[in-house]
């Protein structure tokens, strides 16, 4: 099979499904003429024109505010957030209005609206470009939460996503944009709130998404040549959580790692572990464990962004630790 | 512009339906029978009346936490609309909205807002959305004098007037935002000030007068339908209750409020449609007992109804 | 002992903390002539004049940032936020400047601001006036969360809010202001970051902060003449969590309920289950239960809110069964 | 104004240091020694230069993602900066913060900022703070074109002109928002007409020039510190590099870069020096030689400096 970018994948989600339906249209800053931040719109503007590529002012509270009206009229828009770093400045109207007004209304809307944006560390770029915020956004009842990995993952739930008659907040990785994968050239669709078992194991269960994937993926490579034998699960989805696929895992293995990129105090893992604990504690032989982001603003030094998050070694160790 | 009886009775019809409507919500209030807040609009009735007139039923509006005179002159359903403030199943929104989240898409209106300024976005995205699909439709959007002090506002209105948006703009200066006036919290005055940022023309409105807001509103909603772009209406008018039930009022004089009650709405449309001779005191009283009776209607309808379902907690969320 | 309100112990509690120190001023919607939405502030803008109790514009995102600004340069603002439901407009601020200025900063500024705001559930104000979004703020490191359920610790808490030199969002809750208890007519303070042991008990430990220590309290009563006995522990701080005193009555009473008012998924509830199963695994006879808000927007109809949160109806029951 | 000797020696180095700077971390970045993000403000000096040389070390600046120049302006220490630039545990903020968020308090530098427009709230704060404590001080708040378009923007002005605060802010209009025009993102163009909506008094001015500059903010700065308010500056200028390393520049051509390059603030300002008599090309070319030195010297004390150690990465979160 051939193999593609994550931001390629994505580009091709997004131009498949603007040729597919007429109603999806690009909206957010820099997202036309440059592209994106990240590259991942380069070429649509070219092809489908300023209005349905558009380039908006930096007024991230008005974007989404105004995607929200364009989807409850009859469209439906991807919105673009640069960094989920400045999803503070559209809180309100994400938490607000996106997320509740079809409840509110009793059902009489739909939102059928997509916000990307991306997230994470790994580039030094200090406090305000380096964020994981997806644990505030888990906490929203009324929107899905996608955070895809993998190049095949990101195509195919961004599409699935874009025909989603829900709100939904689609999350990449800026250190993920680089990273290949195989991508068919036919048409497919990855299902919004189902998690993937990306390796299979017996001894232990890493749950996991996004970035942390990669991680987990080396350390269940290292681990394998020490005979521990890990399975790792990726969400995927992390909003609706795809439980059962963890508990299924965990009833088999009895222990159990969440790597997660954000910081740990209040953090997706603190709700992936709960959900463990209310679906499958009597399988438990030992402590559910965090491996987490640093509760900390992220530094700008390499050094200390290193060891804000997590890394193979931690990953690794942790687990020779829980089987000792 | 001359008016016709038949636009006459309607405009002087939804008037006295909100306040109507809005005393007898304040009635029920003091009864426990209404719980929460409600944000009321008696007062101001000219000016969603007046505005809402101008355009049709497949336009758009945006309404405010004082929304109930705009979903009743948006054509709204008394019975259901008073159900939803009573929390009721048979609520436009199924007893889950209340009183600040009163909508109706069927008819338009794109919602009631719990946050001031809320629904400047909603606005603004169905006048691109409008744009985009190259529809012949606009969007009225309502929003108060202290809206314009948070940033959706001017992020909002910058976009609107980039891209030729049809949206007219509706401040309703009812001279308070909550306890604060104007004058101490904003830096301008005059609030069509504000939309020299975004070279947006702008006009003040005197919004107890309701003929003089269809004037205003319906030429901005042409230039708008024209396809020129925003526009942007300060509607000066006052709201006389409290801003909530349990309001004292300590920051506004009683002679002001005299003042404004002596510039009511619905008495100066009533006045003047006897001068000019197009309704007269019989035909405006029958109106009266009409709407008495219809709002009585909806308040027993309310009452009447049962609250939804416990199993209704967990539906309409995703759909 | 004196009985005052919730409202009047923090009413004292500002009102001495500015006649003690000339640089603690107030800054907020309607809190001057009004006296605060719910009356928290009256008569001190009499008594402060109009340069220390301070009305503004509806502007909360610049709210925070002002507030910030008067820290970082001498004074010590307690700043409100009218309704925690608005706090999606200040993200911004609180996350990225409030939280994170002193460490991006190298430690070489303090923060000492209060953010005080109420949330929660009761008045059938419907989605935009009931939240409960305390989970969003303990994910956020460089600040604190305070949440006093009681007049005493209220009043206790906010002094020490305010002579803290660090940020701090302290939460109060709607349906407490009129609640009363026993408050010393002499100086305290209460220390931010310790939990208190509300009532002792041997059977079932319930972790809880805010208006449901009241629930909780309650269901305690009626289960003790069951003869269940419920220890109720109060977090009052929730960023810092006082896990020690949680994790040493879980070793007593093997059994956890949380009970929380915000909604279940990704909410305060799964940190502090997280930080029992990390602390204190093999002393779990049985999984946590976490008692908690719907994952929905707070409906409007009295009988749905009533069923969105938890009643103590359901606290009582979710033990019994436990116990069983 | 008379320019002094004195004066212009200080002007023509503060430039001059940016610029090398700047160049250096361009030259840094390619070398991956500095990695990250950095804006730089090449092209830009004038504007910082000018406005900072008119205040007292005691008044306060707040800067934004584009923040170098503010910081050397603000008597910045080179090695300290380039050592926080690199991340290193010499660094002003000991290597936390970066490039997006250098600061010194001490002084009287509150920061620059990686959230667009983060710092006008900060910079308006202070103002209140130098109100309330009735200090003589003043404030300059510095941001680009594309944060006036930002919510927080519009609510600072107001608070800003509503309780008269001493603060100046300063548009660094560089006709870009990364890649977004002024004309494709703003309703206006004359960026000065925003501040209309909050009485604040506004003017543009040649950010080209640092004598225009120093003259237009000086104005500004005494009617600040005499309790007259706040004002808005736009001062029109470039950046010439990308807008970050890897930024192709498609959305501007070539003339205009060739345009704005002729009118190089330094260059300008030299010249000017000669003509009147106040610089020799030997006095320029030596400030020039002595700058180069010193960004050399920064430059090696950054590289040697060590990163921070592990056990920082948990302190300085609280006190
Ligand atoms: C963002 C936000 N801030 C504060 C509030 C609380 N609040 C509700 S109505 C109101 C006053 C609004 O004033 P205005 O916009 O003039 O409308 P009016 O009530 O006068 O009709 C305030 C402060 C809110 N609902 N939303
Ligand atoms: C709130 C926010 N939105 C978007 C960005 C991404 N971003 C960084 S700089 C920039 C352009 C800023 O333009 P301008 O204010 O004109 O400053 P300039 O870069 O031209 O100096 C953008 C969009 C950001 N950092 N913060
Ligand atoms: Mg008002
Ligand atoms: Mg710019």
């Amino acid at each position: 099979m051939r193999t593609i970018t994550y931001r390629q994948a994505l580009n091709e989600a997004l131009d498949e499904e603007m040729a597919r339906d007429s109603r999806v249209f690009l909206f957010g800053e820099d997202i036309a003429i440059y592209g994106g931040a990240y590259g991942v719109t380069a070429g649509l503007w070219q092809k489908y024109g300023e209005e349905r590529v558009i380039d908006t002012p930096i007024s991230e509270n008005a974007i989404v505010g105004t995607a929200l009206g364009a989807a409850l009229t009859g469209l439906r828009p991807v919105a673009e957030i640069m960094y989920i770093d400045f999803i503070g400045l559209c809180m309100d109207q994400l938490n607000n209005q996106v997320a509740k007004i079809r409840y509110m209304f009793g059902g009489k809307c739909t939102v059928p609206l997509v916000i990307r944006t991306e997230g994470g560390a790994g580039r030094t770029l200090g406090a305000h470009h380096s964020q994981s915020l997806e644990a505030w956004l888990i906490h929203i009842p009324g929107i899905k939460v996608v955070m895809p990995a993998t190049p095949y993952d990101a195509k195919g739930l961004l599409k699935s996503s874009i025909r989603d008659d829900n709100p939904i907040v689609f999350i990449e990785h800026k250190m993920l944009y680089n990273t290949k994968g195989e991508v068919p050239e036919e048409e497919y669709l990855v299902p919004i709130g189902v998690a993937d078992i990306k390796r299979e194991g017996k001894d232990i269960t890493i749950v996991t998404y996004s970035r942390m994937l990669l991680f987990s993926l080396q350390a269940a490579e290292i681990l394998e040549k020490e005979g521990i034998s890990v399975e790792v699960i990726d969400l995927r989805t992390l909003l609706p959580m795809d439980i059962e696929t963890v508990v299924k895992s965990v009833k088999k293995t009895n222990k159990v790692v969440i790597v997660e990129e954000d910081c740990k105090t209040g953090g997706v893992g603190a709700e992936i572990g709960m959900q463990i604990v209310e679906n499958a504690f009597d399988y438990l032989d030992s402590p559910i464990v965090r491996v987490a982001g640093a509760d900390v603003p992220m530094p700008k030094s390499p050094v200390l962004e290193k060891l804000a998050i997590p890394d193979v070694d931690r990953i690794c160790s942790v687990i020779r630790n829980m089987l000792k | 512009m001359e008016i016709s009886k038949e636009l006459a009775i309607k405009l002087l019809k939804q008037m006295m339906e909100i306040r109507q409507f809005e005393d007898m919500i304040m009635e029920l209030l003091a009864k426990n029978i209404a719980e929460g807040g409600s944000h009321l609009y008696a007062g101001m009735e000219a000016v969603a009346v007046g505005a809402i007139s101008v355009i049709r039923p497949d336009d758009y509006i945006t309404s405010t936490h004082r929304g109930h005179g705009h979903a009743i002159a948006k054509d709204g359903d008394l019975k259901a609309l008073m159900a939803e403030i009573l929390g009721k199943k048979t609520g436009v929104c199924k007893g889950k909205g209340g009183s600040l989240h009163l909508a109706d898409l069927s008819k338009g209106n794109l919602g009631a807002n719990g946050i001031v300024g809320g629904g400047l976005g909603i606005a603004t995205g169905a006048g691109l959305s409008i744009k985009l699909q190259k529809q012949n439709k606009v969007v009225l959007c309502f929003f108060g004098d202290g809206a314009t002090n948070n940033g959706i506002f001017f992020e909002c209105l910058n976009m609107a007037s980039l891209w030729k948006l049809p949206v007219v703009y509706i401040c309703e200066n009812n001279k308070y935002a909550m306890s604060v006036s104007v004058e101490r919290s904003h830096a301008v005055k005059d609030i069509t000030k504000k939309a020299i940022a975004f070279d947006i023309p702008a006009e003040n409105v005197d919004g107890q007068d309701v003929i003089a807001v269809r004037e205003v509103v319906g030429k901005w909603v042409n230039y708008a339908r024209e396809g020129k772009g925003p526009s942007f209406i300060v509607a000066n008018t006052y709201r006389y209750y409290g801003h909530s039930r349990s309001d004292p009022r300590v920051y506004r004089t009683r002679e002001e409020e005299k003042f404004w009650k002596e510039r009511d709405p619905i008495i100066l449309f009533a006045n003047r449609m006897k001068q000019e001779g197009i309704l007269s005191q019989e035909e405006i009283d029958s109106i009266e007992e009409e709407v008495r009776k219809e709002v009585e209607e909806a308040v027993d309808f309310a009452i009447k109804s049962p609250y939804p379902e416990p199993e209704e907690l967990y539906t309409d969320l995703y759909i």
